[in-house]
């Protein structure tokens, strides 16, 4: 049998053979966000709808899990399969998904409580797997659904509801932790900055492995801290740079500057480590798991209860 | 019992890290090729090295259910054993050591002592596990069989060891045979032989064995005794098998990962014990409320928290019931051995598929990491699989099972074609298309949603469809629970007393009451293995006829009983009950049922029916 | 009722971010400093922007226990909320509008349709909310109210934002007030005032303060809804008050947090709703091992899973009574109201201290989330705090409270005195040194232990030992248990039916007998707080005459009619139940009580009990 | 009052006021551990009994908190306050326990499983918000109590009983992510080299913020990877070479060296930021939580019911 197939080269627009090329609003999903009127999470959506159709992907090709937050109300706006899972799980629902059908594309978006805060483990743990996600962190510094409360990315001295004197807690910086846990893809968009944001995502996407997106997508309603004018007057893209995506210490170096200038783009990136799946035997086999044959066959049943006598 | 009944026990007892494992698996398989049945228990500490282990291995050639009431044979791999156990030993029975390091002490009389100077059997040998050898040699000799048989095996043992290490270890079993043979009390009675070979599993192996035939093709766990058997042995087989097994990076991973790859459309499930199961239990809620099949172990062990990791309970029987918030629909089951929870992950992967919903399954340490012969003939290899109804194809393939949308006739249909993936329908069950399938493209949520996976929060918050949704999904699992099989009663159907026991407990209650018997008491036994659905109309009328009820149970606060009464308002005449981290003995079971008969019981608890608990005798 | 009774519902629609929270505030201010009652509920979406709420004032001259049948007046922010609920608009009552952008639709007889032109009468402010305030000052025309009361709480409300929006804000109220006066049907007889001003508070506040008043120095949360009120307001006031407050990475963090906190001597504490309190599971069962007195709130919102998350729901007893692996000793509460909610923390703080084992409150969105009107008078600010028996000096020191052990007098004694943490005592209780007492070193396990705290696996797994720390454990809970009050019967001692609740359902239940004595119909109440311990035996004896039980709660499953009969066998003659989000109206349980006594009830499940489900008219 | 402090200046061995000096037998547990003979917690023990006694602690004034696993046996086996709590909740318990009495020397013992695997997202979380905990890892690169299953710390290839035939898996470097989460003391030691070892932990008790100590300490039973022998050819100490530190990027280089060179030694330190506890403004007062008086005066009551008005 064929199955349907993640592109294995950048193509940037050839839909698999027999498929109709699809463009950004047939990924519209069944409902119109419920986000607040310029939410960062709409410029989001919008070029992952544009990143999926530039390179040619079928909806019904692509699972996108998230956990719980207003960032990971995304499955519900993105027309593919969807899996809407609990608050910070949505790495280790996506690992057992992407094993469960390795031929699938798995988009596992979210956001910055529910992907460093709560689900900080899986997110360490899947990076070093180097398991083939993509993972988009909408990372707006606060816990939106909740109504504003301190996130691991607040900055020290930010006033939420949960820290109305200002926190007392240093932030974590995601691209140090993922480039140290050992994502192979390390990126970082502003959900201001479209075009770029969505090079970032064909990129991610096209990478094999576990690629990670650490994206400024701004909290209108309860970050006033980290605005619009705040990321627009920072945002520098490392491609215009000299920076060398293989060198882990300019990575980091790059990854630590938060002053007047923020840097966005490409990070860090290493292509020879094989991903999770190409390292398994049991996906040797294009067949996706889900569609194999259930039960044993009589050989290899008569051989365990030999072992067993 | 006939005269041709073949009914002993044999107990090693030794420090962790002596290397009690070696001796007991060639015991084993010595006993179980000849066609006897086996049942061992390995009573043993948390801890690598050290301490005191009593690993007990009853044979007989019969079926057997429990491990017995006594020893008929020790052997002492240190004198903390002769210390601790040679006063259990009885009239007739043996007891074998290293005379060179262990000193017997006051014995019963009749007691049998059985010597071995490993030095000189060994040529002094400096291998320390020696010893282990030439008392397996002797046993085999006391027990009166031939000395090929454990050379074989100790040939299949070494063998990857080298001839060298063959050579040593047969010489000195031949050593420690011809010693017994020469010098101490032989057994008079031929050992019996079985009609064919038997095969000999630990219940670990049955559950992942289990899963293997229904067609696990994901396997998720993280280590947590007594559940890891079925980690190891997964990952032994997996490669050969076709299994994807991962080790998580904690529980709540593994139970997250197990209900992604069964979203897919995979056989997925996972194994851990209450602490793990705590951990677990958010994802199973998630399960419920997306209507993904899958399939959560809990090896139970003697809790609360961290509780005795080594020791034995049914202490979860709660916790599951209460396995995360809110109303919905699992399955829950408690089976009763090693063979029947074998057949039982099958039957239980066919029934959350067809209620597409989470199911539980309840063992313990005495099941999971108890060792048993097995009849391969009695093992169903080729289970039914029933998957219920599963889309893996767009309605013009459908029937084609390998299709997975991807073909010119439906093109990639990038709009959903009308699929409503939790559609109401009369059964309440909605047909599940797994992802990859054109034209069904679908949010599965952990938040409550509409027919079409949507939020009902992303609209209006909808109160009619909201309550439409929780009937929906009650409806499916009221649909499907027809097919799960009432309890029946075991025994005689008037009785004095009728033992009710739930999981792991039925085989030492069929024991008790065959010994209940033969001291002319007559009972009977209801076993409860479905703990949800639960048999409620089922159960009170068998019991409605029951002169006194005693519940059987491995935990403090009755947990079952109380489950009993909530579903059927029935209060048990009394109680047998233990919780000091060892197993029901059959005796123990005889016991309380004679003392509550003899109205000797009472209770802790004032206006509380009694309850019996029994003294632990052995292994302290 | 009497004449001199007032008894209104003011309705507030619109969307998420139209500010309907401000209007509230202000009406729910002006009422109680007035000294009338306040008794609202919030029907809302979870989302940020957009959607729907409806949020209901209910004001009276007496107490109120519940947020009403019907509105008398409704302010539609938006013309979805006059499209939504015009039509529950009965004769007599108001609907308010800003004109401008609104539409009213067709109406019932009687009903006032007040439009306001805003744009006219706040000379076109472009700011959105502004129509909030004209609104404001035309509701208090329609009522009555001196347009004063209103001036000095917009004054308070927005002074932070400088006397400029002050002056806007009461020029639009006043223009609102003066044309409602002009134009509008006015509510002729004057509302009543009360004996004194009250307070008013959320129901999380009131968690949060009978937190603080009792003595809590750690509180811990992760942000859930509903019970993020409590974190905001400890965060709010922690520094004035000397509580420290942590926001945990996640629930498992919080939990342990909690405890390690509670082992050092604090009172600890954390709130959380069921999805954070199943990973609390596996913390909870640690403190049971440990004796470690810590409370851990759940308040509960529809579930399963992520369910709805701003929606109520009575969904999580048999998560909290299944709260981790094993048999262990910890309290379950359900308080019945906010005032309730305030003085039961201090209860459960003392038992838990008293009895060293974790505590469990249930509350639930209704209460949780919900607006009352509190007289501070009725709140024990005070409460007595004991802390059972608790060794924080060594000694020789004993009785001087800032000991710490580290006196000369007592050396640093690094060896331990004899003291024995989990000492065997006839209550069961053993004294509690905390860390930092000189002489009385410990370590607190999960694993099981002995007296001495040293792990049983760390010698010899002794089933003895086991048997007798678990009997200990059970004996002090059935020591302290003594102190919890049982429920009683509230009204008649006979009556043609009984209902039973349990937690929040305490004030409709009330209210609905209430009513229905007013119909002719004799019911009297069992409310249940105190879920663990539960009084099996004064519940017994109270309903064993009971003429016809019926069980009113807010799930799906009747989790606590399950629970009654696990612990008294009784099973109720009929069920209300409700699970669609939404939580009871009066009218609700009326309906039901009505339909049973008229046998017009079906069951949904053959041989099972009637149940009744009332319709959710309001808020669709 | 005066309240049992923790030495604040590097004193070696002198105890608090009236306090006797004690030796490191004094910091002898009521029971013989029960570790396998030559597993490697024996080492780590004895270097912090005697770490213990050198810097003039007092039993009581220390707690020890643990999770689960043969190295989290450890307090059972050490004379002070002792928690041995859940598997990988050791560093939330330890928090929860700082803040009630921060007057508390706060000592975190466990494994690498425990730590890293289950434990992860404290490990991290606690780093970032610098709390004074000094926190020893057993790191044995395998699961030891229940019998040697895969660590988050073992190599890649290692074949365990869950991973029979190798391990598909990267491990993760302890060290680089306890640097980039924000710990501000970060070393390795080796259970066989216990001068050295005593050294790390009495500059990472006296170290004000969160101390992290990755100890080799080789489970001889479960792990023949990674033994004494293997250790014992490849350490070498930090200290010896020419190593900054306080450059996070020397640090970080060091600390991903794994061939016939392995690092001990502190990897990186950074002595200014203030750690938690000097933060909160509810711990300005000396007096622990523990000890303060419970309930509300009438003046904060009144104001409460004020603003409820
Ligand atoms: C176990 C659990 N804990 C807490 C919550 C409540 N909760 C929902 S969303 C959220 C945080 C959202 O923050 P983030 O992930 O940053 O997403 P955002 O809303 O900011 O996009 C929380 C704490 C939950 N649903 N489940
Ligand atoms: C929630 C939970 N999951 C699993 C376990 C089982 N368990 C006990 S110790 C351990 C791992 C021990 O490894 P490590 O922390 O490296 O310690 P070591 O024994 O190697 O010193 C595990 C998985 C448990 N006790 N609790
Ligand atoms: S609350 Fe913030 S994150 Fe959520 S939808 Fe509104 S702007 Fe976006
Ligand atoms: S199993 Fe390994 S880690 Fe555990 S005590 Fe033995 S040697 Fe040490
Ligand atoms: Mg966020
Ligand atoms: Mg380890």
């Amino acid at each position: 049998m064929t199955v349907p197939t993640k592109p294995a080269a950048p193509v940037e627009s050839a839909p698999p053979d027999g498929m109709i090329p699809l463009d950004a609003k047939d990924f519209k999903g069944k409902v119109n966000p419920d986000w607040c009127p310029g939410c960062g999470d709409f410029g989001v959506l919008n070029c992952v709808q544009r990143a999926s159709a530039e390179l040619g992907l079928q909806p019904h090709n692509i699972l996108n899990v998230s956990g719980i937050g207003c960032s990971s109300n995304f499955p519900g706006y993105f027309n593919a399969y969807g899996m809407h899972t609990l608050h910070g799980r949505s790495l280790a629902v996506a690992t057992g998904a992407k094993m469960g059908n390795h031929q699938m594309t798995v988009l596992v978006t979210g956001g910055d409580g529910d992907g460093y805060g709560i689900g900080g483990n899986h997110f360490t743990h899947t990076a070093r797997r180097n398991i083939d996600l993509t993972y988009i962190v909408m990372n707006n510094q606060i816990y939106g659904l909740t109504t504003g409360q301190l996130s691991p990315t607040s900055r020290e001295g930010a006033r939420t509801k949960s820290s109305p004197f200002g926190s007392v807690e240093t932030p974590i910086n995601p691209i140090l932790m993922s480039i140290m846990a050992g994502a192979t893809f390390v990126a970082r968009g502003f959900s201001g900055d479209g075009k770029h944001l969505i090079d970032l995502i064909k990129q991610a996407i096209l990478h094999k492995g576990f690629a990670h997106i650490d994206v400024f997508s701004p909290c209108v309603t309860f970050n006033h801290d980290n605005d619009y004018p705040f990321f627009r007057q920072r945002v520098k893209r490392l491609e215009d740079e000299e920076h060398d995506v293989h060198d882990w210490k300019a990575a980091c170096e790059k990854a630590m500057v938060w002053d007047d200038t923020i840097y966005t783009g490409v990070f860090f990136r290493q292509d020879d480590p094989p991903a999770l799946e190409d390292k398994e035997p049991v996906l040797e086999d294009d067949t996706p798991l889900a569609h194999r044959p259930l039960g044993l066959n009589d050989d290899q049943i008569d051989k365990l209860i030999r072992r067993m006598m | 019992m006939a005269s041709a009944s073949f009914d002993f026990v044999i107990g090693i007892g030794g420090a962790a890290g002596q290397g009690i494992a070696t001796p007991g698996n060639i015991l084993a398989r010595t006993f179980v090729r000849r066609g006897l049945h086996l049942n061992a228990y390995n009573a043993h500490q948390s801890i690598i090295r050290g301490g005191h282990i009593l690993l007990s291995l009853r044979v007989a050639n019969a079926p057997l259910h429990s491990y017995g009431d006594q020893l008929d044979l020790l052997l002492c791999l240190n004198q903390d054993t002769m210390n601790r156990h040679l006063r259990h030993m009885a009239a007739g029975s043996w007891v074998v050591f290293n005379s060179d390091d262990i000193v017997p002490g006051e014995t019963a009389a009749g007691v049998h002592l059985c010597p071995l100077p490993v030095a000189e059997l060994t040529n002094k040998s400096r291998n320390k596990v020696m010893q282990n050898t030439v008392a397996l040699g002797a046993i085999l000799a006391i027990l009166g069989l031939e000395f090929s048989t454990l050379e074989e095996i100790l040939q299949q043992e070494f063998g990857r060891k080298g001839a060298d290490v063959v050579r040593e270890n047969v010489d000195a079993a031949r050593a420690g045979y011809e010693r017994a043979q020469a010098e101490f009390t032989l057994r008079t009675s031929p050992i019996p032989t079985g009609p064919k070979p038997l095969a000999v599993w630990a219940g670990n192996d049955a559950l992942a064995m289990g899963g293997a035939v229904a067609g696990v093709k994901f396997y998720a766990a993280y280590p947590m005794s007594p559940s890891t058997g079925v980690l190891h042995w997964m990952a032994a087989n997996a490669r050969e098998l076709g299994i994807l097994v991962r080790q998580g990076e904690d529980e709540l991973a593994v139970a997250n990962m197990t209900i992604g790859a069964a979203h897919m459309g995979c056989r997925a499930m996972c194994a851990t014990s209450g602490g793990g199961f705590a951990l677990m239990t958010e994802a199973i809620g998630m399960a419920g409320m997306m209507e993904t099949p899958a399939i959560f172990i809990n090896v139970q062990r003697a809790g609360p928290s961290t509780g005795v990791p080594t020791k034995t309970e049914q202490g979860d029987l709660w916790q599951a019931l209460g396995a995360s918030q809110g109303d919905f629909e699992r399955f829950i089951v408690a089976p009763f051995d090693a063979l029947d929870a074998f057949h039982s992950v099958g039957e239980l992967f066919n029934l959350t598929d067809k209620a597409q919903c989470p199911g539980i399954m309840l063992t313990d340490l005495l099941i999971s990491e108890g060792t048993f012969s097995v009849d391969p003939d009695a093992m169903n290899t080729q289970p039914t699989i029933d998957r219920g109804e599963l889309i893996t194809a767009p309605p013009a393939l459908n029937g084609d099972s390998a299709g997975n949308g991807d073909s010119a006739t439906n093109g990639n249909a990038p709009h959903p074609n009308g699929y409503l993936r939790y559609a109401y329908t009369d059964t309440g069950i909605s047909p599940r298309a797994i992802p990859g399938v054109a034209g069904h493209m679908y949010v599965a949520a952990s938040d409550e949603h509409d027919e079409d996976g949507i939020l009902i929060s992303d609209e209006f918050t909808n109160p009619h469809k909201r309550r439409k949704m929780v009937e929906k999904r009650a409806q499916k699992f009221r649909h499907v629970i027809a097919d799960v099989s009432a309890p029946a009663l075991l025994g005689p159907p008037q009785a004095q007393v009728t033992l009710v026991g739930w999981g792991s407990t039925h085989g030492v209650i069929q024991e008790a009451a065959a010994q209940l018997e033969a001291q002319g008491v007559i009972v009977n036994h209801l076993p409860i293995k479905w703990i949800v659905p639960f048999h409620s109309a089922e159960v009170t009328r068998i019991l409605a006829d029951a002169a006194q009820i005693l519940i059987v149970e491995n935990n403090y606060s009755g947990q079952f009983a109380r489950y009993l009464r909530s579903e059927t308002g029935i209060a048990a005449h009394g109680h047998i009950r233990k919780y000091d981290g060892e197993p029901f003995m059959p005796h123990h079971i005889v016991a309380g049922v004679q003392a509550h008969l003899a109205g000797t019981v009472t209770s802790p608890v004032p206006d509380m029916p009694p309850i019996f608990i029994p003294e632990q005798e052995f292994v302290v």
